[in-house]
C-alpha cells in the first residue's frame, strides 16, 4: 500500500462516516457540521485527483458558502422540530433495504466494466494549467454558452430566493 | 497509485447515503443536505472519470460539467432554503410532508 | 549555493544529503523535510505573535498618548511573555450546556485557519512553502474555515450573546469576502496564474501601480476580515458583550486572541505578496536572502498602516458597514475589474509606460466618479444628525470653530 | 503537484496540532475547581433567561444568499482570469456580459431593499 492509497482510505472513511452522521444525527445543526466535515473530505479526494482548482473551489463554495447558508437557515427555522419529535419517517428500515439494493446493483454493474482497474499517470504541467479550462469556458466553439447560462441560472436563483425569503414590509404593517 | 474503481465505490456509497437521507429525513433542511451529498458523489465520479479516461485527450467536458453542478448546487441551496424559510414563517414547520400548500 | 547569500536552501540541501546518506528513502526524506518546515513555520509564527502583541500594544499606546506596556523588562518587551505564562495557568471554565466538541474545536480551528495561510506564502525567491497553482483561492478558502471556527464557537457556547456575536461576525466576514474575491481577479489577470510564486515573479513593477483602486479595496476588505477597528463590530462591547468568544476562558480565549493578532499580520503579508511585489526589490537576483528582508520591511509598513487605522478611526455602525460593502465596494470592484480588463486588452504589453499610464488614469477616473456619486447621493439624502445638549468639556479650547458657533 | 498538496496537508495537520497541544498542556497546568455559579451561562450578571437559541432575523440569510451567488459566480471567473493573456477580445466581452448579469442581480436586491440592515 502506498502513502497515497492510505491518504485516500482515510479521507474516504471520513467522508463516508461523516456523511452517515449528517443524515442520521438528530439535531439539525450537528447534521450541518458533519456535512461540513464530509465536504472537507471530498476536497481531499479532489486534491488526490490533482484537480487543485476544484479542491479549493469545493472548500470555498461548499464549506465557505453553502454550508454557512445551511447553518443560517437552520438557525432561522430552529424552533420547529428541534430535539423533540421523531426526525425520521416510518419507512427507515424499508429505505435501508432499498438503498442497499441500489448500492449492490451499482457495484454489480460496475464489476463487468472493462476499464475498472485503469490507472493513470501524474498530470503534466499543461494539463494542470487552470487557464486551459478558462480558455475552454470562453471559446465560442467551446463552452461559452453554458458559461453564460450558468450566470443566468444564478441570477434567477438570486432573484427568486430574495423574492421568496424577503419579508415584505407592507404586509406586516 | 489508486485504481479508478476506488473512487467509483466511494461515490456510490456517498450517493446511497445521500439517497437514504433524502427519503428518511423529515426536516426539509436535512433533505437539502442529503441532496448536496448526492451532488458531491456525482462530482467525484465526474472528476475521477475525467482524470482517468479523458485527461490525455484534452477533452474538458468533465470539468465543465463539474462547474455547472457547482452552480446548480448553489442555486438549489439558495432557492430551497429560501422556500423552507418562507414556509416556516407561514406555517411554523420545516417538516417536508406538512408543507403542502401546493396541494389542490 | 552559498550559505551567506541564500541560507535556507543551503540548509535544506545539507539536511537532504545528510538524511540520504543515512540510507533513508527519498520519499521519506521529502516528507520529513516538509514536516520540519511546517513545524518551524508554525512555531515561528506562533512565537512571533507574542512579539506582535507587544508591538501592537506599545504602538497603540503611543497613538493614544499612553505609555503602553512598560513594566516587564526594558520597554515592557517581556510583557506578552509574562501574559502568556499567566494565561497558561488559568482555569478552563466549561459553562453548563456547552457542546463539548465544537466548543473545544473552535479555538484550535481559529488559529489553524490563520496559520494555514503561511503554507503558501513565498518568503523569498528560493524560500517558499507549497507552490500550488491555486494559491490565491486557497487563501480565500482558508478564510472560510475561520468563519466555520466562529460559528462553532458561537454555537458551542450555549449563550445568546455568543451566538448573536458569531452570526454578526460571520455576516460581516462573508460580506467583505465578496469585493475581495472580485478584486483579486486583477492580480490573477496580470500575472496569468493563481500561484503566489508566479504572482510575485510577475511584479517587477508592483501591482499597486497598475491597479491602485483594486489595491485600496483589497486593503479595506482585509481590515474588515480581521475584524479590526473600524470594523470591530464583532466584539462591540457595548452591544454584544464581547462577541462569539464570551464564554471562553484561559488559553482557549488566548487562542482567539492569538488568532486575531496573527490574522492582522498575516493579512499584511498577503497584501504585500499580492500587491506590493513580495520579495521583489533591487539586487534580489544576486542575493536571494535580501528578498526576505524586503518582504519583512514591506509587511511591517503595511502592518503599521493597519495599526494606525485601528487606533485612530472610530467604529462603524452595522448598517453603515453593510452599506459600505454592498453599495460601494462591490459595485466599485466590479467596475474596476471590467474596466481594467478592457483597457489592458487594448494596449499591447510591450509599451509598459503607456500601459501603466493608461491604467493609472482609468483608475483615477473610476475613483473620482465613485467619489462624485457618493457626494451627490449624500447631498440628496443628507445624514440625519442627532444632536443633544452639549456637555461641558474638560478643555473647551479644543472645540472646533463650528462647534463653538452651535454652542453659542 | 501532489507533493505541493502533501506539504499543504502536513502543514494543515501541524497547524491544527500546535494549538491543540498548547491547549492540552495548559489544561494540565491549570486548576480545576468548577462550581455551579462559575459554570453558569454568562449573561451580564443576570439570571439566564430562556434557551440560548434565540430567533434570528432573516437579514442574515439574505446576506448569506447574495454572498453565495456572488462567490460562485466570481470563482467561475478565475479560470478566465488565468487565461486572460490568451483570450481574444471576445473573452473580455463575455466577461462584461457575465458581470452585467451579476450586477443586475445586485441591482434587484438593492431596489428590493434587501441590502438594508434594518
Amino acid at each position: 500500500m502506498t502513502g497515497m492509497q492510505l491518504i485516500f482510505l482515510i479521507a474516504a472513511a471520513v467522508v463516508v462516516s461523516s456523511a452517515f452522521m449528517s443524515v442520521t444525527s438528530r439535531r439539525m445543526i450537528h447534521a450541518a457540521l458533519w456535512f461540513v466535515l464530509a465536504l472537507l473530505g471530498v476536497a481531499v479526494i479532489y486534491a488526490l485527483l490533482e484537480v487543485s482548482f476544484f479542491a479549493v473551489v469545493q472548500v470555498l463554495v461548499y464549506v465557505g458558502a453553502i454550508a454557512i447558508l445551511i447553518i443560517f437557515a437552520t438557525m432561522l427555522t430552529r424552533r420547529a422540530l428541534e430535539d423533540h419529535g421523531k426526525q425520521f419517517n416510518r419507512a427507515t428500515l424499508m429505505t435501508l433495504v432499498i438503498v442497499s439494493v441500489i448500492f449492490a446493483g451499482l457495484v454489480f454493474s460496475l464489476r463487468s466494466w472493462p476499464q475498472l482497474q485503469s490507472m493513470t499517470a501524474p498530470l503534466s504541467a499543461d494539463q494542470l494549467d487552470v487557464g486551459v479550462l478558462g480558455l475552454a469556458l470562453t471559446a465560442p466553439d467551446g463552452f461559452a454558452l453554458p458559461f453564460e447560462v450558468t450566470s443566468i441560472l444564478l441570477l434567477a436563483a438570486l432573484i427568486g430566493s430574495i423574492y421568496v425569503a424577503y419579508e415584505r414590509k407592507e404586509k406586516k404593517k | 497509485m489508486i485504481p479508478l474503481y476506488w473512487y467509483l465505490l466511494l461515490a456510490a456509497l456517498l450517493f446511497c447515503i445521500g439517497l437514504f437521507g433524502v427519503i428518511t429525513r423529515k426536516n426539509a433542511v436535512g433533505i437539502l443536505i442529503s441532496i448536496e451529498l448526492m451532488l458531491n458523489a456525482a462530482n467525484i465520479n465526474l472528476l475521477a472519470f475525467w482524470r482517468y479516461l479523458y485527461s490525455d485527450t484534452g477533452d474538458l467536458r468533465g470539468q465543465v460539467f463539474v462547474i455547472i453542478i457547482f452552480v446548480v448546487a448553489a442555486a438549489e441551496a439558495a432557492v430551497g432554503l429560501a422556500m423552507i424559510i418562507s414556509a416556516y414563517r407561514q406555517k411554523q414547520t420545516v417538516v417536508a410532508n406538512e408543507i403542502d400548500s401546493m396541494k389542490g | 549555493m552559498n550559505f551567506i547569500y541564500d541560507p535556507v536552501p543551503w540548509v535544506i540541501n545539507w539536511l537532504t544529503q545528510l538524511l540520504l546518506s543515512w540510507g533513508l528513502s527519498e520519499n521519506f526524506v521529502t516528507t520529513l523535510l516538509y514536516l520540519i518546515g511546517a513545524v518551524l513555520i508554525c512555531l515561528g509564527a506562533m512565537l512571533f505573535t507574542t512579539m506582535l502583541i507587544w508591538a501592537e500594544r506599545k504602538i497603540g499606546g503611543r497613538f493614544q498618548d499612553r505609555l503602553g506596556p512598560n513594566r516587564v523588562g526594558p520597554w515592557g518587551i517581556f510583557q506578552s511573555i509574562a501574559d502568556m505564562l499567566k494565561i497558561f495557568t488559568k482555569e478552563y471554565i466549561n459553562p453548563v450546556g456547552i457542546d463539548k466538541i465544537p466548543f473545544n474545536l473552535a479555538p484550535v480551528l481559529a488559529v489553524a485557519a490563520v496559520l494555514a495561510v503561511w503554507a503558501v506564502i513565498p518568503f523569498s525567491q528560493t524560500v517558499f512553502g507549497s507552490n500550488i497553482n491555486v494559491g490565491i483561492l486557497y487563501i480565500i478558502a482558508i478564510g472560510g474555515l475561520g468563519e466555520m471556527a466562529i460559528i462553532l464557537a458561537g454555537f458551542g457556547s450555549n449563550n445568546k450573546y455568543a451566538l448573536l456575536g458569531a452570526f454578526r461576525a460571520v455576516a460581516q466576514l462573508i460580506s467583505y469576502e465578496v469585493p475581495m474575491v472580485i478584486v483579486l481577479l486583477i492580480p490573477v489577470m496580470f500575472s496569468g496564474s493563481m500561484g503566489l510564486n508566479e504572482i510575485v515573479q510577475a511584479q517587477t513593477i508592483p501591482f499597486i501601480v497598475y491597479a491602485p483602486v483594486a489595491c485600496i479595496i483589497f486593503f479595506i476588505c482585509s481590515i474588515a476580515e480581521n475584524g479590526r477597528a473600524p470594523f470591530d463590530l464583532l466584539e462591540a462591547d457595548s452591544e454584544l458583550v464581547a462577541g462569539y468568544n464570551i464564554e471562553y476562558s484561559g488559553l482557549k480565549f488566548g487562542m482567539f486572541f492569538v488568532a486575531d493578532f496573527l490574522h492582522a499580520f498575516t493579512s499584511a503579508i498577503v497584501f504585500t505578496t499580492i500587491f506590493l511585489g513580495g520579495w521583489q526589490g533591487p539586487g534580489v537576483e544576486q542575493i536571494p536572502v535580501l528578498g526576505g528582508a524586503y518582504m519583512l520591511i514591506k509587511t511591517l509598513l503595511v502592518y503599521f498602516l493597519m495599526l494606525a487605522i485601528r487606533f485612530t478611526v472610530p467604529r462603524f455602525r452595522i448598517d453603515q458597514m453593510m452599506a459600505l460593502n454592498w453599495k460601494i465596494l462591490t459595485p466599485l470592484a466590479l467596475v474596476t475589474v471590467v474596466v481594467t480588463a478592457l483597457v489592458d486588452k487594448a494596449i499591447p504589453h510591450e509599451m509598459t509606460v503607456i500601459r501603466i499610464g493608461a491604467l493609472l488614469v482609468v483608475n483615477l477616473i473610476i475613483w473620482l466618479l465613485a467619489d462624485r456619486m457618493i457626494t451627490i447621493y449624500r447631498k440628496r439624502n443628507p445624514v440625519q444628525v442627532v444632536t443633544g445638549k452639549l456637555r461641558p468639556l474638560a478643555r473647551p479650547e479644543f472645540l472646533s470653530v463650528a462647534e463653538k458657533e452651535t454652542a453659542q | 503537484m501532489l507533493n505541493e498538496w502533501l506539504y499543504l496537508g502536513i502543514f494543515l495537520i501541524i497547524a491544527l496540532a500546535i494549538p491543540a497541544a498548547a491547549l492540552l498542556i495548559a489544561g494540565m497546568l491549570s486548576p480545576k475547581k468548577p462550581n455551579p455559579i462559575k459554570d453558569s451561562t454568562y449573561e451580564c450578571g443576570m439570571e439566564t433567561v430562556g434557551v440560548s437559541w434565540v430567533q434570528f432575523k432573516v437579514q442574515y440569510y439574505i446576506y448569506g444568499l447574495i454572498f453565495l451567488v456572488f462567490d460562485v459566480e466570481i470563482v467561475l471567473l478565475y479560470p478566465w482570469a488565468v487565461a486572460y493573456n490568451k483570450v481574444a477580445l471576445f473573452g473580455v466581452i463575455e466577461l462584461i456580459l457575465f458581470v452585467a448579469i451579476l450586477a443586475s442581480g445586485l441591482l434587484y436586491a438593492w431596489r428590493k431593499g434587501a441590502l438594508e440592515w434594518v
